[in-house]
């Protein structure tokens, strides 16, 4: 199976905008939270992400923490799953490249071929695994490529050094580098490891840097592009969203974030 | 799954099999390390710290004096003397419910304990269903001057207050896991969650044989000596000194492991017991989760099933690795009775042989008993049953049954 | 009994002590047979079997395997490392908590089914309090294919409701006693008038060393392996070999008498932990009641009055008269400890040593505590106590207590 | 100490009738079951009988089936004791030796020479104690004799006949013959265990002979006297007594069965 693939390429598009001096943003939804919920995509895109990370939910979500298994129990409850989500994507235009954000699970049982030709067909152009370690990429790394998906791999404050130049080899589109040694969550501020690895990630890697993991306000978004390429909000935007705001709400809060980024970083 | 490779015998005994399973954590397809990347690290350093461990005769030494001092080690193998006779087989129970604690689940968590007190770690976390591994973990962290936070589903915490408080008269904390079925699976999620941020100070002492590399070679190590005793004591027992069958239950399948791999290079043919209402191999397909490969019960969309069977501590929809690759190969056979099959073959034990036997044990008997009636064990066939652990946390379970 | 005697060195040890009572079944003054006329011949009976059973290689042996097979002989002896250390001495706990049905009575129910079956009886009869001796029967009943009835007080079958229903899994007829105070004490009586209308095809099977001879003697011999095994571990454990110290909770004392035997004729200090609710020898005067002559608690009129301790299985107003004489001879100490110094001790033992006594067990490791901290033993003293049960039973009270 | 002996010697007494031939009647009474329980001990007397059991409560009765141990154990609550039973019977006068039944804890507690002065002290001709066998009277014997007080022993079915042999020849008074291997109680009928050993009693001594439990109606005492020299009557007369019967009542169940006994054995 082969399939078309449309819209701009993740990894260029990330590129030519940090080159551009821009700090990037990427804010997370989880996929079916909510009937509307490409809505909320769109308003991202329109608040200046730069990409958007969608999550697939699975029932073992052991990377995330409390708001964010929340919204993925909530939208398993509501009935969602991987082809309805795609299909909703594929309806959708956003203009910006979309990050797939799920659990390799997810991904090994319709095969790696299968799985990241439905993402390239619904118009996705990459894929963050957080269960999945360099150590065992096996078949995605080809099948994502195949594709034209970047496989966006994840580095972590605990990662050895020989480790993070293997991350920043075989990473595609950026680098994920989680800031702190903790599932997803807000936390009130950015952690001491987030700096270090950061730093540690642009001498092993030329990919652009996106810091993730407890990054909620605008503040914390100005620390970490300080030391990153960008940065990933995930918890801060879903605890809004299940708190019941709009997507202009929630939109809204994501062009905080940008504003807050392009002012400091002009 | 529905197929089950009939035993041929160009598949058995593999030489090398139930072995180390090397640096990537292989079982054919199956195992691995599928965490995320921040527990790399501390995985890589069990798995390094294990195998110095392992290797030498010091910590052997330990543990080995712990099993027997502590633990009560080697168990007993009971013939069950009138059940034979009933079945007209040679029935022999391997009696893990006389160990300390009243399960297998001690053989693991001392090695462990030993384990994280060789590497500095001053802390054990834990997941636990029916709260036996919490019991064991709780046990061996006071034993070794360990602090213990074990997880536990909400829903199991209410279900098995007694066990609560045993922990936590053991000196352990008890940490409510409220998120999904808040059960086992999610107090799983959440242990591993809590590893991450307390990689260097404490160690995640996992209760079967599931989970990254090393954990689930790791814990059938750990296990062997079910089998290792077994074998030996066998040898006495019987005149071909191999039984032709060994059975044992399988939830996560750390004694069913510990087990077959004092067997696997012999002709006994091994079999699995699932709980039918949480059937891994039976119903299951492949699934990656906690950490390793292996198979698991979803639904069409993957997503992970809750269990449902009477007896707690099968309550897992997983099952660990190395057994997918058992099945896979031929080597084991596994198979499932019902939640009905495993009450009578409670009764039936219990009044044959004066033993309660846990409810996770029971369908390894409940099966035995199956098979031995309907033809499906030769006659005078001499079996080998590993009884995990014993039936009186069951008791309020069997009593509400019986209303 | 207010004042105990010191350990005298003349009085020790005592060629002889603790052997055979002879025909009369005396202990200095204490035990005999005071049982009504009709019940006379059965115990004659009883004695003869026995005497020659003891004497027959065949029954040891079938009496050995079983322990061996069936109930985890030998059990451990375990250095309780961590409390030793807090102590100041060396404790070793001899661990009948591992032993099958998790208490020492398996010992004693498994020798006196095998004489039932020998003196061609079909059932058992039994006593229980909380229902440990009642499961013990239970088990070695359906072991051996008798029938079980088990006499239990209506209020102490409502407290341990679990333990009845598992005395009814194993297939025993659990009989409600509804006269006197509806407790151990009264099902005593109940079993008693019960055996008297079928000796012919019952055994009456007691639970501890007490009743008409020969049981107060029977009973200590079958529980006499205790003693035997923790006298080669110590020799093995311990530079001395013997131990400074020997100490036992008594109930009707059976575990304690176990103990005490291997230890008699060594220059070991023998101690008794009673209940301070139950204390037959440190508040009781000389009674007969159940068979025997011995110490019981009783009114300024004679009247038996009824224990109150936390640990079911120390609730029985009486005590051995074996131990009575111990006691009157100065061979062994009899102390009590209060419940509140016992809830601390099984909490303190859990979180030292990751393991939970039962409270009858932990009235021991309550003395020693407070012998040691309060230097009454001497700095690096060595102490054996028989840990007779596990806590598990006990969970529930505990629960109770800490809300 | 030593107490003067008061009234009719218990042993004569009875053979006396039993000689003059006449069954022998000796019903049962709890003492201190009710306030006014020497009013029964009067009404049996009156009745016709030719001794009265007295029982001492004791809170562990063995031998006793439910509605003796009903008894006693009102008779303790009501604060019943060995001291002020025997001061109540000083104090009645009933013309016929009275035969006190208790548990061996009872006479050991006190020494026996101190309870069965104290017995003769209060009149009681006689003393039957079931728990002890005839292997362990030990000093009861002599300080029974000394005292004036009959020791009265009890036979059993499953008594050997050397045993047998044994209690005949060293009981006092009469032989206590138990008809049937079980605990006190009312029964259908009399067992087929009372002919067999109240004919081997027979013949193993010259001393009368009564046959006890479960002799409850003038049916079952004609039956028993027709092997014996007479019946113990016990729980079915306690039965009437704790559902309330008077003095007078009870009485004329003692006297029906007097009188059933006079007439089968004129
Ligand atoms: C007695 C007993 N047997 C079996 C099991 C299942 O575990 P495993 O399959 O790892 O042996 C448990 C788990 O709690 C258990 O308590
Ligand atoms: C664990 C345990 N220990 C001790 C006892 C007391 O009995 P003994 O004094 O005969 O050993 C009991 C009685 O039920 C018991 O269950």
């Amino acid at each position: 199976m082969t399939a078309t693939i449309s819209g701009t390429a993740l990894g260029p598009h990330l590129r030519r905008r940090r080159d551009a001096g821009r700090k990037l943003l990427a804010p997370y939804l989880t996929g079916g939270v909510r009937a509307d919920w490409t809505d909320y995509l769109l308003a991202y895109a329109e608040a200046g992400a730069d990409t958007i990370e969608v999550g697939l939910p699975f029932s073992e979500p052991v990377v995330d923490g409390p708001t964010v298994q929340e919204a993925s129990h909530l939208a398993l409850r509501r009935g969602a799953n991987v082809r309805d989500i795609l299909a909703d994507l594929r309806r959708v235009r956003v203009g910006i490249p979309l990050t797939v954000m799920t659990y390799y699970h997810l991904v090994q049982r319709e095969g790696a071929e299968v799985f990241c030709a439905n993402l390239a067909g619904a118009g996705v152009r990459g894929l963050i695994v957080p269960d999945l370690p360099v150590d065992e990429l096996g078949t995605l790394e080809r099948a994502a490529t195949a594709a034209g998906v970047d496989l966006v791999l994840v580095a972590a404050p605990s990662s050895t050094p020989a480790r993070l130049r293997e991350i920043g080899t075989r990473s595609r589109g950026f680098v994920y580098a989680v800031s702190v040694m903790a599932p997803t969550g807000v936390r009130d501020e950015l952690a001491d490891t987030a700096g270090v690895l950061a730093g540690q990630l642009k001498q092993a890697t030329d990919l652009p840097v996106l810091l993730g993991f407890g990054i909620a306000t605008p503040a914390h978004a100005v620390a970490g592009a300080h030391v990153a390429d960008g940065v990933a909000v995930g918890s801060a935007l879903m605890r809004a969203v299940l708190d019941g705001e709009s997507p202009a709400q929630v939109g809204a809060r994501v062009a905080a974030m940008r504003d807050a980024l392009d002012r400091a970083y002009p | 799954m529905g197929t089950v490779a009939a035993q041929s015998p160009a598949l058995l005994p593999a030489a090398g099999l139930m072995r180390d399973p090397g640096g990537t954590g292989r079982f054919g397809e199956f195992g691995g390390r599928f965490v995320p990347e921040s527990l790399i690290p501390a995985c890589a350093e069990v798995e390094e710290a294990f195998r110095q461990a392992w290797s030498d005769a010091g910590f052997r030494q330990d543990l080995d004096r712990l099993l027997a001092v502590y633990a009560g080690r080697p168990t007993a193998l009971t013939p069950a003397w009138s059940l034979s006779a009933e079945l007209g087989i040679t029935l022999l129970l391997k009696r893990e419910d006389l160990a300390h604690t009243g399960s297998h689940k001690i053989n693991n968590v001392l090695g462990q304990a030993l384990l994280a007190r060789r590497m500095g770690r001053t802390r054990l976390i834990a997941e636990t269903g029916a709260g036996q591994h919490g019991v064991a973990t709780a046990t061996a962290a006071a034993l070794l001057g360990l602090g213990a936070t074990v997880f536990m589903g909400e829903k199991d915490m209410a279900r098995q207050e007694l066990n609560v408080h045993r922990m936590r008269v053991l000196g352990a904390e008890v940490v409510p896991v409220t998120s999904g079925s808040r059960t086992l699976k999610d107090a799983t999620s959440e242990a591993m969650r809590h590893w991450v941020t307390c990689v260097d100070e404490a160690y995640y002492c996992l209760g079967s044989v599931m989970g990254p590399h090393p954990y689930p070679w790791m814990v059938r190590e750990f296990q062997r000596v079910i089998g290792t005793e077994a074998r030996a004591q066998c040898a006495t027992e019987l005149p071909a000194a191999i039984p032709d069958y060994v059975v044992a239950c399988v939830g996560g399948g750390s004694n069913a492991a510990g087990t077959f791999a004092g067997f696997a290079d012999t002709t006994a043919q091994l079999i699995g017991v699932e709980a039918a209402g949480g059937a891994a191999i039976a119903d299951g397909r492949v699934a990656v989760m906690h950490g390793h490969r292996s198979y698991a019960v979803q639904d069409e969309h993957g997503q992970i099933l809750e269990a449902e069977s009477i007896a707690a501590g099968l309550d897992y929809p997983g099952v660990g690795p190395e057994h997918a690759h058992l099945h896979d190969i031929g080597r084991a056979r596994y198979v499932t009775v019902t939640d009905d099959e495993v009450l009578a073959a409670v009764r039936r034990l219990a009044r044959a042989e004066g033993i309660l036997p846990a409810l996770e044990s029971a369908h390894a008997v409940a099966w035995v008993i199956r098979a031995a009636e309907g033809g499906e064990l030769p006659p005078r066939a001499t079996v080998l049953l590993t009884l995990s652990g014993r039936g009186d946390k069951d008791t309020a379970t069997l009593l509400e049954v019986a209303r």
